[in-house]
């Protein structure tokens, strides 16, 4: 973990609703995908935790969905502007046991964190498949930025208004996969859970005090005790999730 | 350069700068961000006599200059703790740390604090009759003079190391409670614990935290911790730390004024890791604007 | 667009934003700002017996997020309220008035609330018994339930007015005292009051209010008050008046979800002379996002 | 009294501590010269009152002092930034019972509002005197600004590092004046109170809560009853002054 200045360069809308922000800074805390970075906002108590979509070794790819005050403040912010920001939080995804060709599922605001494990399992020679699923077509963002990794896109909307008709668990059925990567919505979990044949990993989401473990703000039960949501997750084994939390 | 160091039941400290418990877990974490040897010591994670889960999530609520956390005292229990967490603790941190004890009868603050006093590391027990987050638990001890002085003399019979005990502001006369306890043989108070808070989430229309209410703590309650510093500071004759929004090295002198002989810093150390380095290194730029020589010449320096 | 109506002891108001005593005058300075005519109604100057000038100044603190008063109940005295105030009040605002009353002694409350009782322009009677900044008096009637009670029955016995007894936050056991209110025959609370508070100079080593502490309102309190408020409507079975640090529609309606059936705006007017205007502005946009019909359906909506 | 919005058109220290701001904004409900503008600060609770320098129809000049976190956040502002004022607060200076020799005493960051009085009492054609108090030398300023309306202008310093060694009462022993004016600290009004043969007005300081009459935060007792300082004040003339308050 690392707490620096981090200046924006960009920040712009993907939908009517999401938007991606790049920063300059040091990244060197960030040492696997899947972890997330905590910003603090001028009038507000708490930092925000936000996925870390991409980075390089001095820059930073957000892509974050305006929910309350504090992600409407950073989505009202301009290029210059400074933030302070924590990074390297989170445990992130592993690798090693990907396998050939690993699946990738995103719900919603929950593709970013995909996106540079994408990137990682490309470079390795991956034949990586990513599923996007969201409720309606003008909610869609990042399939063609998943294209250009070299990966197989498949769309899921709930409405049909765009790709596959159902949910990022709909493509699976007839999909041949050696390991699965997720990240959602906590029905979207439980669903993909139910759904996938091999073993995953899957990032979870709460509500945070301090996120770097300090506080037990978001503890959870796992099949190997208690984890720190923030710390010891936000990425978890299908093999050690416990649903009755 | 005059000197930061305070003494506290007869410890000297460094500085007066106390992370306090539950904001610094047992320590160890954040020595992966700075030397945690330049505390003046830390209060680690509530104890209690058996492992505790805690509440359900979420436990955390934001609020203008503060948060609401019901975690409920969420820790491995007294016999783990001693097991595993104090050996991690004394790799990194080398004075004596302050053990805060937790419990649901008077028996199990004698049991986990008996416990606690054979270990070395341990300099004070800081008993919490404070907790806001346990239905039936800690807080109803802190509500009534003569349940925390129970409470005092029961842990001062198993331990020979200072007794400071933590007490709740959600009460109407904390004097009355201060000085039961100091009466019961307490060698501190420390106060407040958080107030009993609660947020609404207008899109589901309930409590956001799972267990309706919590410990809403920040810069926000700062001005009624000075407020309870102050008067059971010149109501006791034994220390007083105080706490509560503690985030800047004015607000430390500030307590001290008020009565305070060292001074914990809790939920800022959730927003800022390095709040309390933070502190201790811009404390004496402030001495030297306020013209202070030495910490220890200001305590009580308001009365 | 749905309707900002509700009903405040058996009278209708417009919406329910009411300005609280002690921060809205006796109305006139702020009709000279905007028709005040738009609020649901307002609660003038706490109205003493005697005239009173009040504490000594400094009279008031800054705090993050809130601020620190101990004005001390400075009134001209009910009578000279009733020559001089009302008819000024009456040229500005055309709506039954809440007048804030304040005393020393249960007579003293009685005779104060029998003359306000013949006034047409009153609609109801918030008696105050919360007064953090008058020594030995309205406060200690406030902390303890008897007391309280006996306030409530002594004022009811002079009136046919709806009685809304104003309670303070100082207490380990609000509930308590509002159900001994209410048992008393009090046909409302109204909370919470400020928290008892306090500041110290740094440059002179002294409390920046002469009175030493004071009373702490703003947006820093409204995770206590919401607390209270939220308490105090699932135990009584009468209308519930919040108060504490509302500065926006967001925080009424998260008010009303606790259970308030109208919520007075304090602090807020200091700062923004224009903010129970604004508030009222802002409140069908807030209800349409949060697809609230009527005001009148959400009340307690949270329990 | 009216609540709006101005831009910082210049912000320079005229000396250690002092700085001097001028905003552009809506200046109509300034009706006197000595009254004050309230101006929200962000992540302060409470607006800061500072004394009107100088005003014309579209133009706010303020000369403010250092002395805790609010201004020192001002002084660090720059051209171009907003704030949100409140103007047209207290009563103000009354000019009609000036006489044709009306003395000003200002001391150290009691001066500025005494500027734009001045002007006005110069442009009615009276032989104005301003009697400047400061420490010491490197405190004083506006003395030229003072000249330049064509006002007599002694400075008078403690230490006597610069012009009269003494306090702005020094000089009014041999001064023929028809009235007076002055703003300053408390010791210092009282010291005027006492050293003035004419009548005239003092402007006082207090701790405010709201600045415009309705907390009863600034009160205090006069030979003619309570006043609040900010709404009935700031300006008092020397008859109704009770010093016991």
């Amino acid at each position: 973990m690392k707490q620096s200045i981090f200046r924006i360069l960009t920040n712009v809308p993907l939908t009517d609703c999401v938007y991606k922000m790049v920063l300059s800074g040091d990244t060197s805390a960030i040492t696997a995908p899947g972890q997330f970075v905590s910003i603090q906002l001028a009038g507000k108590f708490l930092r925000r935790p936000i996925s870390v979509c991409d980075y390089d070794k001095t820059s930073l790819t957000l892509v974050y969905k305006v929910v309350g005050k504090g992600t409407e403040m950073m989505s009202r912010m301009v290029p210059g502007e400074e933030l302070d920001i924590l990074t390297g939080l989170g445990n992130g995804y592993d690798l090693t046991p990907a396998g050939d060709k690993p699946v990738l599922l995103g719900g919603g605001v929950g593709v970013p964190p995909l996106y540079h494990l994408a990137k990682r399992l490309t470079a390795m020679g991956k034949d990586v498949t990513v599923i996007l699923g969201f409720n309606t077509g003008n909610e869609v963002f990042y399939e063609e930025e998943f294209r250009a990794l070299g990966c197989r896109v498949i769309v899921a909307t709930a409405d049909g208004s765009c790709g596959v008709k159902g949910f990022a668990t709909t493509p699976l059925t007839d999909l041949d996969y050696s390991y699965f990567y997720t990240c959602g919505p906590e029905p979207m979990l439980k669903a993909i859970y139910k759904a996938t044949v091999t073993s995953g990993q899957m990032s979870f989401e709460e509500r945070m005090g301090c996120g770097f473990g300090a506080c037990m703000g978001c503890s959870c039960k796992t099949l190997t005790g208690c984890k720190r949501i923030c710390k010891d997750g936000p990425v978890m084994k299908k093999e050690e999730i416990l649903w009755d939390r | 350069m005059g000197s930061l160091s305070v003494n506290l039941c007869g410890i000297e400290l460094d500085n007066p700068i106390i992370p306090a418990s539950g904001t610094f877990g047992y320590g160890y974490e954040f020595a992966e961000l700075y030397d945690i040897n330049i505390l003046g010591t830390f209060s680690f994670k509530g104890t209690t006599k058996e492992p505790r889960f805690g509440n359900p999530t979420p436990r955390i609520a934001e609020c203008t200059a503060g948060m609401i956390n019901a975690v409920g005292l969420q820790n491995p229990g007294v016999d783990k703790v001693i097991a595993e967490e104090l050996p991690k603790l004394k790799k990194c941190f080398h004075k004596p740390v302050m053990a805060n004890v937790s419990g649901f009868s008077v028996a199990d603050y004698a049991y986990t604090c008996e416990k606690l006093d054979k270990e070395d590391q341990v300099g004070w027990l800081e008993v919490n009759v404070s907790c806001p987050n346990v239905h039936g638990g800690g807080m109803s001890f802190g509500t009534c003079p003569e349940a925390a002085a129970e409470v005092t003399a029961a842990v001062k019979k198993v331990t020979t190391k200072p007794v400071i005990i933590k007490l709740s502001p959600n009460v109407t006369d904390i004097v009355s409670i201060a000085r039961a306890c100091e009466d019961a043989g307490a060698d501190g108070i420390s106060l407040i614990n958080t107030l009993l808070g609660m947020r609404i989430d207008l899109r589901t229309r309930k409590p956001v935290i799972a267990n309706k209410m919590g410990g809403f703590s920040g810069p926000a309650v700062f001005p009624v911790a000075l407020r309870m510093v102050y008067q059971v500071a010149s109501a006791v004759s034994i220390p007083v730390v105080g706490m509560g929004g503690v985030s800047s090295a004015e607000d430390v002198v500030e307590m001290l004024l008020a009565g305070a002989s060292a001074v914990e810093v809790g939920a800022a150390n959730l927003v800022n890791p390095y709040a309390c380095r933070d502190i201790i290194r811009d404390l004496p730029g402030v001495m030297e604007k306020y013209k202070i020589q030495n910490l220890k010449d200001i305590i009580g320096g308001a009365h």
